[in-house]
């Protein structure tokens, strides 16, 4: 196909397609609706559990079994990225160069960097409580160590960061997801059911399992951030084509 | 008055949507993204809904744009140490390939 | 407010995603061009399960049955789909960036190895 | 064990043996994470027959965390959905004891990473078939997708695998983003994200444009899944490049969890009052199968590069099980559902069987190994084997599954059956030519067509690095076993009945939502016994005689030139149209949903 008759066939069935979505979002329940029967059943279920944080409370503990599957393919989007950015056989690593950072700079990073990293932890204890848990801190987390490479360089971030370290960290949590959902098996009733006690409404600990998932999130989405951008750093700053290695072959024209 | 905020943050992200889609140059896009990011962001606040808002500001504004940005990297890089071309990154601006001709289809 | 405004939001961004798709010079682009198809499905997750007056659903600070809340169960949705999003671009950008050193290019354009 | 139990383990068994292989990996020499992953891969199919077993032809049932279905997530097994997860468990085992001696994987800091993933696949697979939910039956796609994308990409100092790697996780993932905006329709105008629920919700509307654009919306990602016209382009070119033990599980069961998940959502949900009318369905999607099967054969039969001739043999009889599956009887889901069976386990052997090929000669193509092969007698005959159990020759699975689709799709169009026999004639055929090439050097040598847009399949990067080791035995072994496997599904006695009645169930939409709210029941009726007819060996020996006669006149027989010019011109335009250029594929895509949309609202 030519670019142009691509482009043509593209817009006559873009143009039907926009056609049915117009027509079909018409005559939806409008926008802003009062009639969420679902939203209203979750909002009594997770009350009846003492959950404060209704999403949370979705996340964790009424749809657990959807974040299972999700930390699943976070998961496995960094093994994948992992086995992806290996180096190939033909590429060798060298150590990324000392780079001189402005003091500014680096007073910046050495001021925020605890800073953010307890603010990381809060998010991640608070989520069954504020908005916030285990995905949104855990993400926080995984940039606060960045901050040393914007203080520091490269070399002192692969100090705090052991990338082998957090790549077992990022299995064991994934782990012990599974590991805590067989417990409620275990323990007579269904999978991923709490058998915790529900603790206090609007308490630190509060609703069953939902804090101990929570937690379980946060290390994995931490830990799994960490490792994917060191491995997307890796590629940026360490690893090279060997010398002795074919260039990237010619195409056939 | 929510309504009318609302209306503004729609119309913000769609504008920054078509931009991000138009805007063809990878680092770029990767600015217009965050952008986008932080237009979600603020619209799913009003929307009520500050959770995903959270998420969307730490991974729509600075994850994905971040991971973008170091893929751009390393492939100017990579151009550089493959010696192909003096001027770094033009083969990317352009988009033209550096190692033949397609067909196009 | 048009009553359906946030819905059409969404056709719009899939669809201007879907173009820059397929005229796309650039994978990294096209990547960029799927994050944006993604953004529209919260949209329209978050579109839907908005009610006017409602308040978040944390009762942290609110009396629970206070005030109407808006729909949690989408929330919750749009948070899952974030996740899978980043994860989903990660995987791309480490294939484009792979595509790169053997192809020498990420025009998708002179990618000719794979046809008939 | 409870079958409530044995639902979930079937998920979590893989997902915690994959993050074991990817923490104690590292440490542990080839042979314990082989050990490792057999273990799980083997616990998972014991699970899955366990749970067949515990729950019969009924349904099983598995409220997680103890909520009930308008609240949590539910996990339905009935014969065919917990059938197609055993299916996937058992191409899983296979798979990993095919690549104990034969993958070649980095070492290091990265063992296990490969195991792990096939595991997390396994995972999504039967998390997707056993799932009765929608937003779960998304998330269980995505993580499919997530492993499937890595893994194709494995090769990455190979340039194809990466180029083919990087079109099906981009259509892909684009396709979920569709379905994901049609669930979000769904639930906003039924409240309800449970299959069952959603469905009764509907039948107190009117239908209309809503519902037919989220069906169709939900539809993109799984007939993009299940390589449908015009949503298939993704497929050849991520089944020709990724590592041969990958190919096995996706042309084996992953693209049919596509065809399995479009007829469990338009029964549960889309196939009562207000929702799609089933006479739209069954045109449509009689005449998407049909259009399907015949482009699959088509370009199935033009193909050199051998990986990429199966991909399209898939295609092919996707086309059938779609056919098969729009008839909306139970006998059509029974047959659809002992093809695929069938059709699984010998397309995975022949793809075992390729793997060798590239293993000994680093090449999978058709022409440049003409001849070469004569050594490899057992594997020959292997492959001849394979090519007959997919052109359907009785007694195979194959060929019982296409006796009963095909005495269905009879019933209602007379000339359906010639499309199943032609397909399947054709793609055997094309399967038994290779053979005859390759292993017996039949025929002059071909000439290769400079000027046609064709993938060659030499100079493939070989999948190990000792090329002079011996050929390790668990290559052919499992994949003979495999065919005898298919041999099984076709001749067991009970298998057939068991899946008819799985077929009763399948279409029973009351009993579904029966069985997630927890109300009785309502009893089965007298489902009709399935097995084989001297109609059905007939035409299944027709098939396997057609293919004979068909590879061997392309073999022996120079066509005039005249034909050869004609042929030509009117397949090379369907074979550019295959250009590799994700562009392309996302145009084709559009126009998809398009057509979909246009065709449901014209026949409403």
């Amino acid at each position: 196909m030519t670019a142009r008759l691509r482009v043509w066939l593209f817009t006559v069935a873009a143009a039907v397609v926009g056609g049915f979505f117009v027509a079909a979002c018409r005559r939806l329940p409008p926008f802003g609706t009062a009639r969420h029967p679902y939203g209203a059943r979750a909002v009594t279920a997770a009350l009846a559990h003492r959950t404060a944080n209704v999403v949370s409370s979705v996340n964790f503990d009424l749809r657990a079994f959807d974040t299972l599957g999700e930390e699943s393919i976070l998961f496995g989007a960094v093994l994948g990225t992992a086995l992806l950015l290996r180096p190939a056989r033909d590429e060798s690593l060298s150590r990324a160069r000392t780079e001189r950072v402005l003091p500014t700079t680096r007073l910046f990073g050495v001021l925020l960097l605890p800073l953010a990293l307890v603010v990381g932890v809060y998010i991640v204890a608070h989520g069954q409580l504020s908005p916030g848990g285990g995905f949104q801190g855990g993400v926080v987390l995984a940039t606060a160590l960045h901050l040393a490479y914007i203080a520091a360089d490269y070399r002192v971030l692969e100090k705090v960061r052991p990338s082998a370290a957090f790549d077992v960290a990022d299995g064991i949590s994934a782990a012990s997801f599974t590991v805590m959902g067989l417990a409620g098996l275990v323990s007579g009733g269904a999978f991923l059911q709490n058998f915790l006690p529900l603790g206090t409404f609007n308490q630190l600990v509060s609703g069953g399992l939902v804090p101990l998932l929570n937690a379980a999130v946060g290390f994995e989405v931490a830990s799994g951030v960490i490792v994917l951008v060191a491995h997307f750093l890796d590629q940026a700053l360490e690893v090279h084509p060997s010398a002795q290695a074919p260039q990237p072959e010619e195409h056939p024209t | 008055m929510t309504d009318v905020l609302i209306a503004v943050a729609l119309v913000f992200v769609v504008a920054a949507s078509t931009g991000a889609v138009l805007c063809r140059e990878p680092v770029r896009q990767a600015v217009v993204l965050s952008a986008l990011g932080l237009g979600l962001a603020l619209l799913f606040t009003l929307l009520q809904a500050p959770d995903v808002a959270l998420s969307q500001l730490a991974v729509g504004t600075a994850l994905t744009p971040l991971l973008i940005l170091l893929t751009t990297r390393k492939l100017r890089r990579s151009t550089e140490e493959a010696g192909e071309d003096t001027a770094p990154g033009s083969a990317e601006d352009t988009g033209t390939p550096d190692g033949g001709t397609g067909s196009g289809g | 407010m048009n009553g359906f405004l946030p819905f059409l939001a969404a056709g719009w961004m899939l669809l201007v995603a879907l173009y820059g798709m397929v005229t796309s010079r650039n994978l990294v682009h096209t990547v960029g061009c799927l994050a944006v198809a993604q953004s529209s499905t919260y949209v329209m997750l978050l579109g839907a399960g908005y009610r006017r007056g409602g308040t978040a659903p944390v009762f942290s600070d609110t009396a629970p049955g206070s005030r109407p809340v808006v729909d949690p169960v989408v929330q919750a949705l749009a948070l899952t789909d974030v996740v899978v999003g980043a994860t989903v671009t990660a995987l791309l950008l480490a294939l484009t960036l792979q595509l790169r050193k053997r192809h020498g290019t990420v025009d998708p354009q002179a990618l000719t190895g794979l046809k008939g | 064990m409870q079958a409530s139990a044995l639902l979930p383990l079937a998920v979590a068994v893989p997902l915690l043996g994959a993050a074991l292989l990817a923490v104690i990996g590292r440490r542990l020499p080839r042979v314990g994470c082989d050990v490792l992953a057999t273990a799980t891969a083997g616990a998972t199919v014991c699970c899955l027959v366990l749970l067949l077993g515990a729950g019969g032809t009924g349904r099983a049932t598995a409220h997680l965390g103890g909520w009930p279905a308008d609240i949590g997530i539910v996990l339905v097994a009935d014969p065919v959905g917990a059938g197609l997860a055993l299916l996937a468990a058992v191409l899983v085992l296979a798979v990993i004891v095919y690549s104990w001696r034969y993958f070649d994987e980095p070492s290091g800091q990265h063992a296990g990473v490969f195991p792990a993933l096939i595991l997390l696949f396994e995972a999504g697979m039967t998390g997707f078939a056993l799932t009765g939910d929608l937003f779960n039956a998304f998330v269980f796609f995505e993580l499919m997708g997530t492993a499937a994308y890595a893994l194709t990409g494995h090769h990455v100092e190979d340039r194809r695998p990466l180029h083919g790697a990087l079109t099906f996780a981009i259509v892909n993932s684009l396709a979920a983003y569709c379905s994901l905006l049609g669930i979000a329709m769904l639930y906003a105008r039924t409240g309800q994200l449970n299959l069952a629920l959603a469905g009764r919700s509907l039948a107190t509307g009117h239908g209309g444009v809503p519902v037919t654009v989220a069906f169709v919306l939900i539809s993109t990602a799984l007939l993009v899944k299940a390589a449908v016209v015009p949503f298939h382009f993704w497929l050849p070119d991520a089944h020709a490049v990724a590592p041969t033990p990958v190919c096995m599980l996706m042309s084996g069961v992953m693209v049919e969890l596509g065809v399995y998940g479009t007829a469990r959502v338009y029964w549960t949900v889309f196939a009562g009052p207000g929702g799609v009318p089933p006479h739209a369905f069954r045109t449509v999607f009689t005449a998407l199968g049909v259009i399907t099967a015949l482009v699959g054969a088509v370009m199935c039969w033009h193909q050199r590069h051998l990986k990429r001739l199966l991909a399209f043999s898939t295609i092919s009889h996707v086309g059938l099980f779609v056919t098969g599956v729009a008839l909306l009887t139970p006998a059509g889901v029974t047959g659809t559902a002992l093809y695929v069976a069938g059709h699984g386990c010998a397309k995975a052997a022949l793809f075992g069987l390729t793997g060798v090929l590239l293993d000994r000669y680093g090449s999978v193509d058709e022409y440049g190994l003409h001849g070469r092969a004569r050594g490899l007698r057992l594997v020959g005959v292997l492959y001849a084997v394979g090519g007959l159990a997919l052109a359907g020759l009785p007694p195979f699975g194959t060929g019982l599954g296409k006796a009963v689709a095909e005495e269905a799709a009879g019933t209602w169009q007379p000339w359906l059956p010639a499309v199943f026999v032609l397909v399947s004639a054709v793609t055997g055929a094309a399967v038994l030519r290779a053979a005859a090439r390759v292993f017996l050097g039949a025929g002059p040598r071909p000439q290769p067509r400079p000027h046609e847009p064709e993938t060659t399949g030499e100079g493939e990067e070989p999948e190990i690095r000792s090329p002079r080791r011996a050929l390790p035995a668990t290559m052919p072994t499992v994949s003979a076993l495999l065919l005898l496997l298919s041999l099984l599904v076709g001749t067991a006695p009970g298998l057939a009945v068991a899946l008819g009645r799985g077929g009763e169930r399948f279409t029973d939409r009351q009993g579904y939502l029966a069985a997630v709210t927890g109300t009785a029941e309502p009893a089965l009726r007298g489902a009709a016994e399935h097995t084989w007819t001297g109609s059905g060996i007939a035409l299944g020996l027709l098939s396997a005689a057609l293919a004979c006669l068909l590879a061997a006149a392309a073999v022996r027989l120079r066509a005039p030139a005249g034909f050869s010019r004609v042929v030509a011109s009117a397949v090379t335009p369907l074979r550019r149209l295959h250009s590799g250029l994700v562009g392309d594929y996302v145009a084709w895509l559009t126009v998809g949903v398009a057509a979909l949309c246009a065709a449901f609202a014209a026949l409403r």
